[in-house]
């Protein structure tokens, strides 16, 4: 079942693989959400494989943990938020976006189904649940808050409501009026009938992107190449064949019901950007909410975060 | 005092095993015994014979596998209300001072604190500890420790009392002091006492009954009335014939004991 | 001797001394193992929501599903692997300062204070820490869990140190006793059960810390099992890999308690 | 008396019996305390990546700006709140537990090895149901605290109640004592030193458990700056969140010190 | 044995305080006392006068607060090499067994394992424990406990025997008996010794010479030759008239001790 869908090197130093295509990766990703949706579906159907790319999964429960191993050396590539691309550049850590395998915030939010609220404006003194405050969640929120006329800082309180049932807990028990939920928990919630979305962040924004240290690149540029590509044919497949990538995810997330998983699998499959492509707009529109946060200290030019060349 | 009444305290047929991981110990045997009301018993023997198990039992610390100890006729069940114990070792609690370990009994007994401290000074006097009050058990030497000891015991007053070797680590002079100041006592208020001890010449001259126990398992092997008049002055009755007489019986009986059973 | 015969030894009729049969002790626990799982089932679904507790059937139900697909060893392997192999290696290693700090003089007056604050330190929040120092392996892992561990252990293994009778040290001095001798008869023996309480309440640690370190990087473990499930709102898989915890705490517990029984014959 | 006067009292010449002048004990902290810092920050950035492991003064410098700013109080109370709340509680009702169970006759064979298995259970992983029983409030952060603290308390004080002389118990018998006195005039002066093994042992745990608590549903105090300051990858946020957390638990631990001082005159 | 070496043991000027938590005790204060080679002297004392703190000064184990203490010559720093000593409480090791508690010695030397068994052997059947080897200090009567401490003690075979009380909690004979045994030792081999009792006859019966020491602070009030030959009849001897007369001496000078000095 979970996790043990992912092929197991050999301890080997992953990134030796020098030029040569073949080699290891030490992938690090998000688990137990379906953002990094792409590469769930090639390590468990074993596109990687095919391709002589061992990969080497490594699951965390937070974006920025992951970055850090990135940046430490414990990891080659990392399937992470753009916002963290940006917050390392600034650290003066080369770390860069190379590719973008989800387009979008990739949280919405959810309330009950007979909550009085029916916009976020109407949501002005309540308690709100982000997964991390400061995480890609957080932001969507407030990005959405303050378009409806809210000051996130002031008029309502946002707490960390984790993922999974730690956040579903938060709302359930009514100690979160709506909490900021990311597939597949998304169509699980809805499926009971006891849940609605109140808020799905719909601007064009750079999520989950593939990044990593430039100079492990200018190693492994054949390496990274190859990645890219199969990541790429791996969407390709999935976008014209949902019920293939569904039979792929299945094997990773054995506890959910088909039915929810197929919903689950389709609302993710339309936020894959064709191409892998970070958008201009997307990207621009992160590096404005950093600043806007005082996150970021000054802007960063795109060529700086983003190098689309690899991708085929 | 009183040798009429029925006894105070009675053994019977008493047996009595250690049994601890396995390895069992008989430690005393068919012992039989009694303890008039008011009567001032001493108990000789080896050592390790078994004596400070037999006022373990008196004192309902200790199940006997067999027999029966009662106090008034009543089979002992847990600590009985009438006894009071000297322990071999001291028993001090190490976190109180001289005056709070000594004025434990009082405490347990619910009197005001005014009195406890008057009480306790008294007896500290009495066992020549005045001005040690506020002493930690630590900051005493072996003898002062068993002097609290018998303080406390004192204090709490028993109908009973349990005493093993309460006088070991004290010096002659010491020994003589403090004992003549418990006769004193014994003689004004009649308590029962069952004493251990390994002088036998205290034993003389402080009981009314020597009791001389065998090499284990324990067994009872001998008894000497102590026909000695009261009140007796406590070191010059040591010149008595009949001390003297009493003196080396008892002496003999030990020194067959030992070269004989002891292992 | 015509007396009546009692229950045979002499026992102390006083405090803590009773032993009881093996078998009403175990009887015992049988009967509030049952009791607790009884309750816990026929009320989960009645009079609490089902979902937050799930139930110990279907808890039953996917352990058996687990051990069938080798899942559970999958997972139960790893997370024993740094669980003992950090708690030995924190055991020894906290012990061994304890032990060296409370011989070395003034030096244990001006260490001592850090040493309490660095066990202060919350180890969830050096988990990403780790990683980026000591990689995102087996290795990291365990030391995570040495870093729950160690603390009591020193603790402990200081504490008892303090509380050797120092008239035992006295004497072993009398005998000209090297330090290896005063370690051997006196001062292994006088803190064998502070070093015992320090195992069994770092087994409990050591778990805690595995399921820590695998909150971070991780790809199997029972804590990687408990977080995974938790994210797919599957309740019964996160109370699967919690009483598995409990149970391999309950063994090595059990374990620690066949040694205590021989360490402390004496007693 | 023409003999050679020598350091004054009789002191021992041997184990652990010196004592060192408070100047002494005090400058030596502050050298290591000197010492660490200085290498800490002159090491950071050059022997390795500053962005790692932040520096002092950067820190320092956190430090003042958010007592400048109000933050420092603003986290640092909630934080302070839950850790001395829960520790209290925890304390308490371990200890009382310890002691009960210890007591408790046969019943204590039954339950304890549930109570070790229970100690085992991963606190961070029972967020959701602490959520759902408790609330998001101080209330259920208090609770993972005590959750955190009372297994130690628990564990020390029957293991206390385990190591109590027998014979000044038989003794208390023999004065029949009732319970209440024995439990004030031995039982609790014997667990002394277990109990403030175990608050000592506990200050780290309730600081540790208040920063789990506030991992989840919380917008202030100390765990959350730290996550916050995780999440925005600002190291030098993270650090002083740790320091100020290690500076809690130096000023707690030199109060149970002064405490300790006070009950242990007699040693 | 040897009356005529320069002193093994030398005590000058002695004074040692005790200082604790703020409290000032003064113990001992101008003490003054030679043991020469191969003596055997005792000393006595109203209970805690100061004479188990004289003895931890001579193991080295508490510095004087004036004066020194030294042997052969050679000022004590540390627990000297030549010295063994039996401790006033028993100092057992309460986790092993008798046997590995009396081997202990013998183990610190590094003699093979068999050797220390067969010789501990030896002793615990000379201080009439053999077949407790396997027992702990827990299973052992108090009598029996300072044997095995003694027999510990006779295993390390020092060169000056330190021993504070050792036959404190022995019955009379068990006390001749292991006291015999001693002085036979003693009488072959003629180590220095230095003996702590309460027992005014007991010291007579073995020592060369009888220190009398005041009450607190302890002071030396007074000392005896003990002028009868050797080896001695451990128990007849006390009906000798040298030693009745020496008896009533030391009595008086101890009798004088208690009523006017401790308090
Ligand atoms: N807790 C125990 N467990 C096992 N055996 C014991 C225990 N206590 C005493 N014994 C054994 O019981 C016997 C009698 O012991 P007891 O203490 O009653 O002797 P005693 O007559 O008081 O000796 P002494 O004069 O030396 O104090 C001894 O042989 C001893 O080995
Ligand atoms: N650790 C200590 N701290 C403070 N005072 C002490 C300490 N040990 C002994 N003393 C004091 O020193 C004095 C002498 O004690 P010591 O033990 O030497 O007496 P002693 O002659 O051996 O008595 P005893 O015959 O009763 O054993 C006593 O008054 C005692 O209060
Ligand atoms: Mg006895
Ligand atoms: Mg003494």
């Amino acid at each position: 079942a979970c996790g043990k869908s992912s092929s197991e090197p050999p301890a080997g130093e992953g990134s030796s693989a020098g030029g040569t295509a073949a080699g290891t990766i030490r992938l690090g990703l998000v688990g137990g959400g379906m953002t990094p949706m792409v590469a769930q579906i090639g390590l468990s159907d074993g596109s990687y494989e095919q391709a002589g790319i061992q990969v080497e999964e490594n699951d965390f429960t937070a974006g920025a943990d992951m970055v850090q191993a990135l940046v430490g050396g414990s990891l080659d590539v990392v399937l992470g938020s753009y916002e963290h691309v940006l917050r390392q550049q600034q650290n003066g850590l080369g770390v860069k976006a190379y590719g973008e395998i989800f387009n979008g915030v990739g949280y919405a939010l959810i309330v009950k189904q007979d909550a009085p609220y029916q916009s976020l404006a109407d949501l002005k003194g309540t308690t709100l649940a982000v997964t991390k405050v400061g995480s890609l969640s957080d932001t969507g929120l407030r990005e959405g808050l303050k378009e409806a006329g809210i000051d996130p800082e002031k008029e309502v309180q946002l707490i960390n409501g984790g993922s999974g049932a730690t956040m579903l807990a938060a709302i359930e028990s009514g100690q979160a009026a709506g909490g900021m939920v990311s597939e597949p928990t998304i169509s699980q919630m809805l499926a009971t009938g006891n849940y609605r979305i109140l808020y799905d962040p719909p601007f064009d924004y750079a999520g989950i992107v593939i990044m990593a240290k430039s100079d492990w690149v200018a190693k492994n540029e054949e390496l990274m190449k190859l990645f890219l590509k199969v990541t790429a044919e791996i969407n390709d497949r999935a976008q014209q064949d949902a019920a293939g990538a569904v039979e792929a995810m299945a094997k990773t997330f054995n506890q959910i019901p088909r039915d929810v998983l197929e919903s689950a699998v389709h609302n993710q499959l339309v936020k894959v950007p064709a191409g892998l492509e970070v958008t201009k707009d997307g990207a621009a529109y992160v590096q404005k909410t950093q600043l806007d946060q005082g996150i970021l200290k000054k802007e960063i030019a795109y060529d700086e975060t983003v190098d689309l060349s690899l991708l085929p | 005092m009183a040798n009429d009444s029925q006894p105070k305290l009675s053994i019977r047929d008493l047996a009595v095993e250690y049994k601890s991981k396995g390895r069992q110990t008989v430690a005393l045997e068919g012992v039989r015994l009694d303890v008039r009301d008011g009567e001032f018993v001493s108990v000789v023997g080896p050592s390790g014979c078994g004596k400070s198990t037999l006022l373990k039992v008196v004192a309902g610390l200790l199940q006997p596998a067999a027999g029966t100890a009662s106090i008034d006729g009543k089979p002992i069940e847990g600590v009985p209300d009438q006894i009071g114990m000297v322990f071999q070792n001291d028993a001090l609690l190490p976190w109180k001072t001289v005056t709070d370990n000594v004025r434990l009994p009082l405490a347990i007994k619910g009197l005001p604190e005014k009195e406890q401290l008057r009480e306790t000074e008294r007896l500290l006097k009495m066992v020549g500890l005045e001005g040690f009050g506020s002493f930690f058990p630590k900051q005493l030497s072996g003898g002062m420790k068993k002097r609290v000891a018998l303080a406390r015991t004192f204090a709490y007053d028993p109908e009973i009392y349990l005493m093993d070797e309460p006088f070991g680590p004290l010096d002659a002079q010491t020994r003589v002091k403090i004992g003549e100041q418990f006769l004193r006592m014994w003689d004004a208020v009649g308590k029962s006492v069952l004493f251990i001890t390994h002088d036998i010449e205290e034993a003389i001259a402080m009981s009314d009954r020597v009791i001389v126990m065998s090499a284990r398992p324990g067994r009872i092997k001998a008894e000497f009335d102590v026909r000695l008049a009261r009140p007796r002055p406590f070191y010059d009755i040591r010149f008595d014939p009949v001390f003297k007489e009493l003196q080396k019986e008892i002496w003999a009986q030990m020194a067959d004991e030992t070269t004989g059973g002891d292992s | 001797m015509a007396a009546k015969k009692n229950k045979g030894a002499a026992r102390s009729a006083s405090f803590r001394e009773r032993e009881y049969s093996k078998t009403s002790v175990w009887l015992g626990r049988l009967v509030v193992l049952a009791l607790v799982l009884g309750l816990w089932e026929v009320l989960s679904g009645r009079a609490f929501n089902s979902f937050w507790l799930s139930k110990p059937s279907l808890i039953g139900g996917r352990i058996v599903e687990m051990i069938g697909d080798g899942d559970l060893w999958f997972h139960m392997s790893v997370t024993l692997q740094e669980a003992i192999g950090g708690l030995a290696i924190g055991m020894i290693g906290g012990t061994l300062l304890g032990v060296g700090l409370a011989f070395s003089g003034i030096f244990e007056k001006w260490i001592y204070p850090y040493m309490m604050a660095l066990y202060s330190l919350p180890r969830v929040s050096l988990a990403p820490l780790f990683i980026v120092w000591f990689g995102i392996g087996l290795t990291s892992k365990i030391i995570m869990v040495v870093a729950m561990v160690i603390f009591v252990a020193f603790y402990n293994a200081f504490e008892g140190i303090r509380n050797i009778d120092k008239d035992l040290m006295d004497m072993m001095s009398t005998y000209k006793a090297k330090w290896t001798h005063k370690l051997r008869w006196v001062v292994l023996p006088s803190i064998t059960v502070w070093l015992l309480t320090s195992v069994r309440l770092n087994i409990g640690m050591a778990l805690i810390g595995s399921v820590i370190a695998e909150l971070v990087g991780s790809n199997r473990g029972l804590g990687y099992y408990i977080t995974y499930s938790s994210n797919m709102l599957d309740t019964t898989g996160i109370f699967t890999g919690l009483v598995l915890i409990m149970a391999i705490a309950v063994v090595l517990e059990q374990l620690v308690l066949l040694i205590e029984r021989r360490l402390l014959r004496y007693r």
